[in-house]
C-alpha cells in the first residue's frame, strides 16, 4: 500500500491488507497502474509520482544488505498471548494470522548482515504484522539482538516501521520500552555504535523508547516521525496541524533526525555511516 | 443515594455528634461507635469487590491524593526544580530535591492541578516535551548529587500536542526511561492515580514500583482501546477488565513489587492516611536497596526489565 | 545606583561612581530622595517604587549569612596586569583605583560562612569592581573557593553580578571560563551541591561558564540573565527586543531558572534550598 | 598596486610560461625560475612582519580553509550529525564522526559559508543556542562510542539574538566547555581563523589546543575592545596589539601548545598544504594523548586549565 498524503501534507493512514501477489498494482496515491516486477524493481517507490509504498521486512533486509549477507536469528521462546486478551477476534488468532499473512514470526526480523562489507546486526520492523506493533516477542528479539550486537561488538541497526505499542498485550507491551532501553545501555557500556532508521511510521512507544536514544538517526524521506499520531493530536488538543507536520523534513529542522534520505539511497547512506562508525 | 453520599451523610452525622459530646459534656461513645462501625462497613464495601473500570474511574479522581499536596505532606522539606534549560518550564511535570525521614532525595511527579486554573495549565496532568526533558535534567542532577529517585506517577499519558512533538517528545521520554536505568542510586516508583502509557513508563523504569490499590498502569485508556480494538467506544468497560490494569493484575503479572493498600473508601477520603502508606512503603524498599553497591543494583535492574513478559510467568 | 529599567522593560546600565556616604541617596529610577540608612534597611529596594540598587559584595554577604559567621579567605597570588595592558589608563591603575574603591581584592569576594546554620563555601561578585569582570583573578579565587568546597563537602554558592570577561587580560580572562568549569567538576567528582544567584547583571563569560552549570539556579527578581547584552543584540541583529526580555521572569518561563526570588526572601529561599542539598 | 596583487600578476606570468613551454615545446625553464623565486619571496614577505591588525583581517578572510571543505578534505571520511534533539539544526556549528588517518574521531566546527546565501544562513560562523546544544549532544555520542574528539574553530563569536537567548545560549556554551573537560578520550583543538571569544571557547577546552600561523583567539573583537576601552573604534588597531590575540602571542602565554606554520602568503594561497599542515600536528598530537590512561589524561587536563594565569607564567 503507498503512503499517501492529502492536500494539507499529511499522511493518511491506510489499512494494511493481505498481500496476494497480483501481477498488477494500482498506485492510491497517483492511480498508476504499475507492473509489479517494476515496482519492485524501483523498491516500492512509486515510478510516476514518487509514493511511497510499505517496504515488507524482507524486501528492506533485501534492499539493504549485501547479497546473500543475512542470516536470520532464530525466534525467541516468549509468553505468547499473556493476557489472554481477545475483542472482536481473540488476540491468538491474530497474530496466527499476521504470521501467515508475513511469514515473519513477529513484527520485527532480527539477524546478521553485512552493508557493503561491514557485519552488523539489522533488525527491520514491518508494519504489516500487526501494525508493525511492540509486544513481548518485539522487545525480546530487540533485547537479543542488542546483547549479539554487544557481545560480537558490531554496529546495530534498527529500521522502525510501528504504530507503536501492542495493546492486546497490555501493559505487558508498555515495558518493553523499558526492555528495548535497557538493552540499549549494554551497547553503550560496550561503545558499540547504533543506528536507528526511521520511515513510515515511526511513532508511539518504539519512537518513545528505543527509537530516540540511537547513536545516529537516519530518516527516510517518506516516513512519519512522532509521538502522538495526527488524528489524535486534532482530536485531543484542537490544534491545527501545520504543513508537513511530522515528515522527515519536520524531523530534520527540528533537530530530531542526523539525515533525510530518499530509500533508493539509504543503503548507501547507510554505509557511510557505518563507515565511520567501525574500526 | 449513592454509597458514597449516604457514606457522607454517615461521616457528618458521627461528627457531629463528637461535637455535642464534647459541648454539652455528655457520654454518647456507644452511638458513636455504632456510626463509626457503620461508616467502616460502607468504606469497605465502596472498596472491595469494585470492578476495573469502577477502579478506572476511582484513579482518575481530580480530588486523589497527588501532586505538589502529596509531595508536600510526604516529605519534611521539598524545593522545586524548574526548567528543561532550553526551552520552557512544564506545570504538569515537575520535580526538586527534598527530604523525606531524614534522607536527601530527588523527587519527580506528575501535577494535575487542584484549581480548574490549574488544571487547565497543567493540561489535567499531560506532560509536554518540556517536562520530560525537565525530567531528565532533574535526574542528571540527582545523579551527580548521588541522590536517590522517587518518582510520583499520575497522568492520563504525555500531551499530543503540536508544540509537544516539535520539542521531541518522543526522544525526551525515551531519554526519561535511559536516564534512569543509568541513575547510580536506588530508584522507586509509586503509581498514585493513572499511570497512563508512555507519560508513566518515562518515570516508571525504577528498581521497585509501587502502586496504590486502587491506581491503574496500563499501555491505553480502556476507551482508546475499546476504539481501536472494538470500534466503539462503549467496549471501554470491557477493555477495562481485559487489559488486566488494576493493581492486583500489574502485582499478578509481575509488573509491580507491591500493592499498597488504600484506606476505606479510597484514597481520597483520606489524604493522610494515604502518605503515610505510601512513605511507609517508600522507606522499606529504599531501605533495601540503600545497602546494596552500585553493580549489584545495576545488574538487579537490568535482571529486573530484560524479562518482562519473555517467559510465561504470569498464568 | 539603582538598576532602572526603560519604558521598554528593559534594563538601562548605570555608570557606577565611586561609593560616596551622603546621608541621602537619590533614587534614578523613581526621583525619590532615600535617607541611606532606610535603603540600607530595605537591603537596597528603593522603598517608594521598587527599583533594585546594587549590591556590593559585602552588603551582599551580610545580607545572607548568619550574623558574623562570614570567614573571608586570603587573596591568591596571581599574575596581575598578565598583559601589560593599557587602554586610556594602564590596566595597573583600574585595578588599584578599583582596590581603593571597592575594599576589595577582586571582583568576587570568597569565604567560608553559615546560612541559617548550614555551613556553606560563599563567593560573591561585586558589580562596582570593573563591572563585575572575570580575571585570571576572580578564576582564581573561584576556583579555590570550588576546591575548599569539595574538599570540605560544603555546599558553593555563587552569587553573579558580572558584566563578563576582564577584557584587559585578554584571552588570558577567557580562559578562567574554562578554569572555573574544571574546578566545578571537582565538585562533581565529590558530589558536592553548588547553588548559583543570579543578580542584576548575569551576562557573557559569567554566565556561560561557570553561571550556566550550577545544580541550582535562583534568581533575583530584578537580576539580568544574558549572554549578550540587550544593545549589543539590537545593534547586531537590528532585532527588536521583546518586552521583558532576560529579566528574571523571562529566564524562568524559558527554563533557565529554578526559582525567582525578591531580594528580601534571597536568604529564606537559599536556606531552604541548602536545607534539602545537605544531610 | 598592493604586494597581494603584484603576486597575483607574477603567478600567472609564470603559469603563462609553462603553458607556452609545454605547448611550443620551448625550454623556458631558466625564465620561469627566477619568476618563481620571485614569488616566493613575495609570499614571504606577506607573512612575515605582518602586524596583529593585519592578522586579524587574515584570519577573518572568507577564502580561509575552514568549515565543511576543510573537514572532507582532512578526513578520509565524514559523517555529519544534526540537530540539538530538542528544538533545531545551526548550520553554523556542524559536527559529525570521521575517520582521520584511519583513526575514528568525532568533530566538531564552525561553518562560515562560501556562497552569499551560505554565509547568511550560517551567519558568518556565528552560532546559535542550536549549535552549542548540537555540539554538546555530539560530544556526548563520542563519549558513548569511546572517540577522541576534534574541534576546529572559526568564529567571529557566538550569535548574539533573541532566540539565542530564549534557549539559553550561556547554557549551551557552558555546557560544552563542562562535557569537554569531562570527555574520556582526548581532545583537541585546532583554531583555524578567529577564535572569537565565548563562541571559540566552548569548542577549545581540548587536551591540546594549535593555532594556525595567521590565526587569532581572543577575548573580544579589537573594534569591540577599542569602543569599550577607548570608546572610539578607530583604536581597534592599538586593541589588536594589546589584546595579544596572535598565534605566537598565545603561544608564549602558554594559551595553545603549538603554532602550525601557514605557506608563505597565508593558508588561503594553498587550502591543501595548509590541511596537510593541520592533519599532521592533530596525528602528532593524538599519537602522543591516546597511550594515556584515563586517569591521566583528566589530571593533566585539570592542571592544564586550574592554573591558567594564576602564576606570572608569561612576560
Ligand atoms: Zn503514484
Ligand atoms: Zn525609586
Amino acid at each position: 500500500m503507498p503512503i499517501r498524503r492529502d492536500k494539507r501534507d499529511r499522511y493518511v493512514e491506510i489499512e494494511v491488507s493481505a498481500p496476494q501477489e497480483p501481477l498488477w498494482v494500482r498506485c492510491e496515491s497517483c492511480g498508476e497502474l504499475i507492473f509489479r516486477r517494476k515496482l519492485q524493481e524501483n523498491q516500492y517507490v512509486c515510478p510516476r509520482c514518487g509514493a511511497y509504498f510499505f517496504l515488507s521486512a524482507r524486501e528492506r533486509v533485501a534492499s539493504l544488505v549485501d547479497d546473500g549477507s543475512f542470516t536470520e536469528f532464530l525466534p525467541p521462546r516468549v509468553a505468547e498471548d499473556p493476557l489472554g486478551f481477545a475483542d472482536q477476534i481473540p488476540y491468538k488468532d491474530r497474530l496466527t494470522r499476521a504470521r501467515k499473512e508475513t511469514e515473519l514470526f513477529e513484527a520485527v526480523l532480527a539477524g546478521s548482515a553485512q552493508i557493503q562489507g561491514i557485519p552488523v546486526i539489522l533488525t527491520v520492523m514491518d508494519f504489516r504484522f500487526i501494525g508493525g506493533s511492540m509486544g513481548v516477542g518485539v522487545g525480546e528479539i530487540l533485547a537479543l539482538a542488542m546483547e549479539r550486537a554487544a557481545q560480537e561488538r558490531k554496529p546495530f541497526v534498527f529500521v522502525i516501521s510501528s504504530g507503536g505499542a501492542r495493546v492486546q498485550e497490555g501493559v505487558l507491551s508498555l515495558l518493553q520500552m523499558v526492555k528495548v532501553v535497557v538493552a540499549r545501555e549494554r551497547l553503550a557500556q560496550a561503545a558499540v555504535p547504533y543506528v536507528a532508521v526511521l520511515t513510515y511510521p515511526s511513532t508511539g512507544g518504539v519512537l518513545a523508547s528505543l527509537g530516540g536514544v540511537a547513536d545516529l538517526t537516519i530518516a527516510e524521506e517518506g516516513a512519519l516521525v512522532g509521538f502522538a499520531g495526527p488524528r489524535v493530536i486534532e482530536q485531543t488538543t484542537g490544534e491545527r496541524l501545520p504543513p508537513g507536520f511530522q515528515t522527515a523534513k519536520f524531523a530534520l529542522e527540528h533537530g530530531m533526525v542526523d539525515a533525510v534520505v530518499p530509500r533508493a539511497k539509504l543503503r548507501e547512506e547507510l554505509s557511510q555511516a557505518l563507515s565511520v562508525l567501525v574500526a | 443515594m449513592s454509597d458514597e453520599e449516604r457514606l457522607k451523610v454517615l461521616e457528618e452525622k458521627a461528627e457531629e455528634l463528637r461535637r455535642l459530646a464534647q459541648a454539652n459534656g455528655l457520654d454518647l461513645s456507644a452511638e458513636i461507635a455504632v456510626l463509626e462501625e457503620k461508616i467502616a462497613e460502607l468504606k469497605r464495601a465502596l472498596c472491595l469487590g469494585i470492578s476495573p473500570w469502577e477502579r478506572v474511574q476511582m484513579a482518575r479522581r481530580p480530588d486523589r491524593p497527588s501532586g505538589l499536596p502529596f509531595v508536600q505532606a510526604l516529605c519534611e522539606a521539598f524545593y522545586e526544580l524548574r526548567g528543561d534549560r532550553v526551552v520552557g518550564d512544564d506545570p504538569a511535570l515537575r520535580g526538586g530535591l527534598a527530604k523525606l525521614a531524614g534522607h536527601r532525595v530527588a523527587v519527580l511527579f506528575h501535577h494535575r492541578g487542584a484549581t480548574p486554573e490549574e488544571q487547565r495549565r497543567a493540561r489535567f496532568g499531560m506532560a509536554s516535551a518540556q517536562g520530560y526533558w525537565k525530567a531528565r535534567r532533574i535526574m542528571e542532577v540527582a545523579a551527580r548529587l548521588d541522590l536517590p529517585l522517587l518518582t510520583l506517577i499520575n497522568t492520563p499519558g504525555a500531551y499530543p500536542g503540536v508544540q509537544a512533538e516539535a520539542h521531541n517528545i518522543a526522544g525526551a521520554i525515551a531519554s526519561c526511561i535511559w536516564q534512569m536505568l543509568r541513575h547510580p542510586r536506588p530508584t522507586v516508583a509509586v503509581i498514585l492515580g493513572e499511570g497512563g502509557s508512555g507519560g508513566a513508563v518515562a518515570l516508571a523504569a525504577a528498581d521497585r514500583v509501587l502502586i496504590l490499590e486502587n491506581a491503574t498502569y496500563s499501555v491505553i485508556s480502556p476507551e482508546g482501546a475499546a476504539s481501536i480494538l472494538w470500534k466503539d467506544a462503549k467496549f471501554a468497560q470491557e477493555a477495562a477488565a481485559k487489559l488486566k490494569l488494576t493493581a492486583h493484575d500489574l502485582r499478578e503479572l509481575g509488573v509491580v513489587d507491591e500493592v499498597i493498600p488504600e484506606p476505606p473508601g479510597g484514597a481520597h477520603t483520606d489524604f493522610t492516611g494515604t502518605v503515610e502508606a505510601v512513605r511507609e512503603a517508600l522507606l522499606r524498599h529504599l531501605g533495601e536497596l540503600t545497602p546494596l553497591p552500585l553493580d549489584e543494583l545495576l545488574r538487579l535492574r537490568y535482571k529486573r526489565y530484560r524479562h518482562v513478559g519473555s517467559t510465561n510467568s504470569a498464568h
